[in-house]
């Protein structure tokens, strides 16, 4: 018990410091090499970010709408597409779950890389649309997935129950089906938006310097090395994912608090 | 000294008092039930007996070893759960001698225990299917072996029968008594369902809320149960203010509702078929009105109607009886009454505390 | 739980599948397709329009290859074996704490909250030669000079990148071990208990084969993730070698428009790797496992 | 049910693709013919997308600032930095060379060497638009040959001077009393303080012009690169190059195992204290980390005694710019005095100037001489009399790939 204890200690730790540290060099003027601690504290890497010509505003408000987009879109035509794959039996079900599971695996540098050019001709490259459908086909497999867990769980009783209550498509939608799908709903949401709101590569290629997100702002100060200004966009940065995440949970109440599972 | 010694056990879960000072003894070889409705911490209680979790406060004591703060494994103690729960991932033979595994027995000696096992629950042939090769009277039935593979001094049952249907059910309680009689074990029983609880029990402990509210042999506490709760979880009933004196009838009955019983002395629970009714007065018998009777194969309910307050009791065999029936009926006595009224210390069951 | 199969619809299941579908089929296997296509040299586009297999001779023998691959997989396995295995334990502990903790509410938002590139930042921030172990290592006395700290970034053994992959992965596995794992233990793990098992045997006879098809997903999914990851090695990575998702993409912008097929070429090499081995993966597990989740 | 989602998709798709709308096609055919009147009218009101390395957080500052609220102040025009760097919008603008798209959405570049000589070579680059800017025709010394000419290849008037760089060392005058001044010098140094140097991987623009620098003074100077490559030649001409930096290899920072991937990394190892010697091709640039508090105040630059590699970097309109006259008139506020001096300043930025100071007026030369250049700086004469060209950019990708096989691989290692 007292080596678990140990235990856990470590690993709490080895969660928290490397934030305490990022915090740290956000508030950091000079932080001389050796020393333990910064000698001067200022907040560079904060006015950095309030300044209106960094467009770090601008790049969060494009992440969060584009981050924003992907989830909408992604979680509404997953839904019938969780349901179809978990209550329905067809020709190529199996084709369709693999298809579906398969941008995990495939790393998104091969579809970006080899679409690239054709998005550049339909002029899909540079724009906001193209970016939203690349990310579409990564955050995907991951919400229908969710849904199909959701599904197969509630199995088709509850349907049938309405069915049987005369209750029309809609009816059931939003006094059965909606019901079931919220835990789904608040864990999809976090997921996908978050799996969007962190991709750099794909943004990066298809969105052309077009459609700049906080990634693409955050990636050239990590790359530089300028460590004061690229952790205070990182707390940025993780500070709205995570209150995107509790605003998931506030809107899509969740009372038995199922959420807190994975559905994968 | 008794074989199994629970000493005023108590189990907080959130705050929430879930076992309230249970003390309980049971004797070698016998065979306890605890029923009560559902929450009422009967299943926390046999996990408290397999130490599973640890209790608050209290103690237990089996076979003369204080065992309360013994780790699961290091217990003589096998509970067999309700949904069977048999490891889906190894075969019926590997469920059975699970145990011994565990416990390093040699690998020939838990296949002979294992071959005795199946013998023993009927399903040779069958060690190398998985679980969810089996059906439901099947599993449970492994489940039993599992456990009886051990040996164990105590064996802790939480509702064995409940996932098994009514044919099976049956089957399965002769088998559960058979065995618990050839193997001489002590065995504890949760189940939430009287007739099983009286079929199979040597000492029935009614319990609620968290407490023992009474704790004696089938007959008595379905005949004198000590307050309404208890008396409802073993069929209809009526409740009765008669004082009487050696049997005898000192004034006219009272009927009582639920609440009033609670602040009489001299409440008695009559059960229907210590009713007997007549068409011709008998002494002491109530005179009563039948209101409705309602056919429900061995005999019939008949509700009547005694002091405009209805009362219910069965009629045998093909007598027949019509509403507004002017009818006698008797009361006996003696089924109802008999040692109770003891004080509450001696709810345990144990003879010194 | 097996659920219920509806009739057989001809129409309805395809209809309601048809925009997740249009979307994967148009740009995800869209994207394959003309990966694959440009990587045997065919692309109208741009005026090439024979298929060749020159570009896949030209990368497997060229010696980068192989040590990229190496490099690659080396990563890619230490990584997610390691993750996996404490994310196990970690997800087995949290399953026995009694009451459910806090802790897990806010492990569960760490994964995801945090990209890889700020992981990436903190882990430097951490253990580079003049990360904050390094600069305590050296105040307590033990190295002199920043340089005689182990060098974890940037250098050949990767350390600091798979430490970042672990950092990031761990909870990940964590979370989504811990609800099969909650389940087993409160059931199963307490049967066990009672039949006499210690509990190091609950866990080493039931729990771990029980919870095998979750811990077996999530590991997929962590290490296809980190096989076809760019950006990590990207910018912690040593001159030499070179993953083969870097070595895809510096191809990929080079002014030489040959170099195309060559990056065309490794991406297809990485996802058939991935591909092939997450279905060794899968199919040498599934022999194990009879349990069906 | 399935139509209602449909007409969702559908809905947002269109809201979506609303908001990507692209700038407003300018008639740009006869850019290059009409007068610099009818440019700047054209351009008012635009947006011009400017594509640059996007790693400096000085550099995006003064652009951010200094140019975009000059270009809205007197053209109304706004200036949209984009964070790239070259080798990726140049593959960008390959890709949409390839299909021919047109209205790209890159307006104006900073670009330079290979990366304009592939430009150049591809087609990809609008103009000559040169001599259309007022400020150009005005202060530039176009006959110059780092003008006319960029890493050997002709400019033609299709990119504009920007800025200059000359490539020079840092050193912390602390730690460091006798800064090595030559290529034999420095692996001396480097010998006698194993570990305490290293210079970033070859494709990075400061690792490259290190590797040539010792090139010139190892190797072949600038004058035995003819502008045809001869391939045989160049493999026996550059032989004594790799012995150098292999000799050098296991003494550098971490025995020459890996190489840091680029100058920010080399100025953190410097910074940390990891190595004592950094390297950068904006001679001011290190005073303006001192100011900072980036680097130690006792870091000193220096020039080698045989003198270092310095170059021009421009700016250039791709082929498919949608805002082309926006893009000149930005040009062309970058080639004035005022952005030229702004820039000069090491705290603003610390670039060289790309105009010619003799052909400014008097006030702007006085403005010039008062900007202190801070401490760790070298006199503008100093640099201006170590000064050597650099080689065609043609060279320069191969150069760079010979270094990946024959040092980095490690061929024997």
């Amino acid at each position: 018990m007292r080596l678990n204890k140990i235990f856990s200690l470590t690993i709490f730790y080895l969660l928290i410091t490397p934030f305490i540290v990022l915090i740290l060099w956000s508030f950091t003027q000079t932080w001389p090499a050796g020393e333990l601690l910064p000698s001067e504290f200022g907040f560079r890497g904060w006015r950095y970010i309030l300044e209106p010509h960094s467009k770090v505003w601008h790049s969060l408000l494009v992440s969060l709408s584009l981050s924003g987009a992907v989830t909408l879109i992604s979680l509404i035509i997953s839904i019938p597409a969780g349901k179809a794959i978990a209550h329905y039996d067809f020709v190529g079900k199996s084709l369709v779950e693999t298809l579906i599971l398969a941008p995990i695996i495939v790393p998104p540098i091969a579809v970006g890389m080899g679409i690239h050019l054709s998005f550049i001709k339909y002029g899909l490259a540079d724009s906001f649309l193209g970016v939203l459908l690349i990310h579409l086909t990564v955050t995907l497999p991951y919400s229908v997935r969710i849904f199909i867990s959701v599904f197969k769980a509630a199995g088709t009783k509850w349907d049938e129950q309405g069915r049987t209550l005369k209750a029309n498509w809609w009816a059931r939608f939003r006094y059965i089906t909606w019901y079931l799908i919220k835990p789904g709903l608040v864990t999809g949401s976090a997921l996908v938006f978050n799996v969007s709101f962190s991709q750099y590569f794909l943004t990066f290629l298809i969105g052309g310097g077009k459609v700049i997100t906080l990634p693409l702002i955050l990636f050239p100060f990590i790359n530089s090395g300028d460590r004061v200004i690229a952790s205070s966009l990182s707390l940025i940065f993780i500070l709205s994912s995570l209150f995107f995440m509790i605003i998931a949970e506030k809107c899509i109440e969740d009372n038995q608090r199922q959420s807190e599972f994975y559905y994968l | 000294m008794p074989y199994i010694q629970i000493q005023k056990l108590s189990k907080l879960y959130k705050g929430q008092v879930v076992i309230d000072h249970i003390s309980l003894c049971v004797n070698h070889g016998e065979f306890v039930v605890l029923v009560g409705p559902s929450g009422c911490g009967k299943t926390t209680t046999l996990k408290l007996l397999a130490g599973l979790i640890e209790p608050d406060s209290g103690s237990i004591t089996i076979d003369g070893q204080n065992v309360t703060n013994l780790s699961a494994e290091k217990r003589d103690v096998v509970m067999v759960f309700q949904d069977n729960l048999l490891f889906p991932h190894i075969t019926v033979a590997q469920n059975i001698g699970f145990g011994l595994k565990m416990k390093g027995v040699k690998e020939d000696k838990i296949k002979a225990k294992v071959q005795e096992m199946l013998s023993l629950i009927q399903l040779e042939g069958m060690e190398e299917r998985y679980p969810d090769q089996l059906s439901g009277g099947q599993r449970q039935r492994v489940a039993l072996a599992r456990a009886l593979a051990l040996e164990p001094k105590v064996l802790l049952l939480d509702e064995p029968l409940s996932s098994l249907d009514p044919a099976l059910r049956c089957d399965m309680r002769d088998f559960i008594l058979e065995i618990h009689k050839t193997l001489d074990m002590t065995t504890i029983c949760v189940t939430h369902d009287c007739e099983e609880a009286l079929h199979m029990a040597d000492k029935i402990a009614a319990m609620f809320e968290g407490s023992i509210v009474q704790y004696a042999v089938p007959q008595e506490i379905y005949y004198r149960p000590l307050s309404g709760k208890v008396a409802h979880l073993f069929g209809r009933y009526n409740i009765l203010e008669c004082p009487l004196f050696d049997g005898t009838l000192l004034q006219k009955c009272k009927v009582l509702t639920e609440a009033q019983a609670l602040t009489c002395e001299t409440v008695v629970y009559v059960r229907p078929e210590s009713i007997w009714i007549t068409k011709t007065p008998t002494k002491d018998a109530l005179i009563g009105k039948v209101l409705r009777t309602i056919f429900i194969g061995e005999k019939r309910i008949v509700c009547f109607s005694y002091n405009d307050k209805e009362l219910v009791a069965y009629s045998w065999g093909r007598q027949e009886y019509k509403a507004g029936d002017k009818l006698f009926f008797n009361i006996r006595w003696e089924d109802c009454l008999g040692k109770s009224g003891e004080e509450d210390e001696n709810i345990s069951g144990c003879a010194h505390i | 739980m097996r659920s219920l199969i509806l009739k057989k619809s001809t129409w309805l299941p395809y209809l309601m599948l048809s925009p997740v579908l249009f979307i994967l089929g148009a740009f995800f296997i869209g994207g394959i397709l003309l990966a694959f296509l440009q990587s045997l040299g065919y692309f109208p586009i741009i005026g090439l329009e024979k298929f060749t297999l020159i570009y896949y001779k030209e990368v497997i023998t060229s010696p980068d290859f192989m040590a990229a691959l190496g490099h690659s997989f080396y990563i890619c396995v230490v990584s997610t074996l390691i993750s996996t295995v404490i994310g196990v334990y970690l997800a087995y502990y949290i399953a026995g704490l009694s009451h459910k903790n806090k802790g897990i509410d806010f492990l569960y938002k760490i994964p995801i909250a945090v990209p890889h590139i700020v992981a990436a930042l903190m882990i430097v921030f951490m253990v580079s030669q003049g990360g904050i172990i390094a600069r305590l290592v050296m105040k307590m006395g033990f190295i002199s000079e920043p340089n005689q700290f182990p060098s974890l970034i940037y250098s050949k053994n990767a350390i600091g990148i798979i430490l970042i992959y672990i950092w990031k992965e761990v909870p990940f596995i964590t979370l989504m071990v811990y609800t099969v794992m909650a389940n087993i233990q409160k059931n199963l793990g307490e049967v066990a208990l009672t039949l006499g098992a210690s509990k190091r045997q609950v866990f080493y006879h039931v729990i771990l084969p029980l919870s095998t098809p979750a811990i077996m997903s999530a590991s997929v999914i962590v290490f296809a993730y980190s096989f076809g990851a760019f950006e990590i090695p990207y910018l912690l990575g040593a001159t030499y070698p070179r993953t083969l998702p870097v070595w895809a993409y510096l191809n990929y912008i080079s002014p030489d428009l040959t170099n195309r097929p060559i990056a065309m070429v490794i991406s297809m090499i990485i996802t058939v790797l991935a591909i092939i081995m997450v279905w060794l993966y899968t199919a040498s597990l599934k022999k194990l496992v009879r349990y069906k989740l | 049910m399935f139509k209602r989602y449909i007409c969702i998709i559908l809905a947002l798709a269109v809201l979506i693709s609303g908001c990507s709308t692209s700038a407003k096609p300018a008639e740009q055919q006869d850019l290059l013919t009409s007068d610099w009147e009818t440019i700047v009218s054209t351009a008012e009101g635009t947006t011009v997308n400017f594509y640059m390395w996007g790693g400096d957080e000085r550099i995006n500052k003064w652009v951010d600032t200094y140019v975009s609220s000059n270009m809205k102040e007197k053209y109304n025009i706004s200036v949209n930095r984009v964070p790239m760097d070259a080798a990726e919008f140049i593959n960008k603008l390959l890709g949409e060379r390839q299909v021919n798209r047109e209205n790209g959405s890159i307006d104006l570049l900073w670009i330079n060497g290979e990366n304009f000589k592939t430009a150049r070579e591809a087609d990809m680059l609008w103009g000559p638009f040169a001599e259309k800017l007022p400020n150009f025709n005005k202060y530039v010394e176009k006959e110059a040959p780092d003008v006319a000419f960029d890493f050997g290849y002709p400019v033609n008037g299709y990119e504009v001077p920007y800025g200059k760089a000359q490539f020079v060392f840092t050193y912390d005058s602390a730690k460091v009393a006798n800064p090595p001044k030559s290529a034999e010098e420095l692996l001396q140094w480097v010998k006698d303080n194993p570990g305490k140097f290293t210079y970033p991987q070859a494709p990075d623009f400061t690792g490259s012009v290190f590797i040539r620098q010792v090139m010139y003074e190892v190797a072949a100077g600038y004058e035995s690169f003819p502008e045809e490559i001869d391939e045989q030649r160049l493999e026996g001409q550059l032989e004594p190059l790799w012995e150098y930096l292999n000799e050098l290899k296991p003494y550098l920072w971490r025995k020459g195992e890996t190489y840091p991937p680029d100058l920010a990394v080399l100025d953190q190892l410097y910074a940390d204290g990891e190595i004592l010697m950094t390297m950068c091709y904006h001679p001011t640039r290190t005073a303006g980390l001192v100011e900072q508090g980036l680097f130690p105040k006792t870091s000193q630059t220096m020039v080698w005694e045989k003198g270092t590699i310095g170059n021009t970097h421009f700016l250039a309109i791709p082929f498919n710019a949608s805002n082309k006259a926006g893009a000149m008139v930005v040009a062309d506020f970058l080639e004035s005095p005022e952005a030229q001096i702004s820039k000069y300043d090491p705290l603003k930025w610390g670039d060289l100037l790309g105009i010619d100071i003799n052909k400014m007026e008097k006030e702007y030369q006085d403005q010039v001489a008062d900007i202190p250049l801070g401490e760790a700086s070298l006199p503008a004469s100093v640099l201006a009399a170590h000064r050597v060209p650099e080689i065609p950019a043609g060279y320069i990708p191969w150069i760079e790939e010979a270094w990946y096989k024959e040092v980095a691989r490690g061929v024997g290692n």
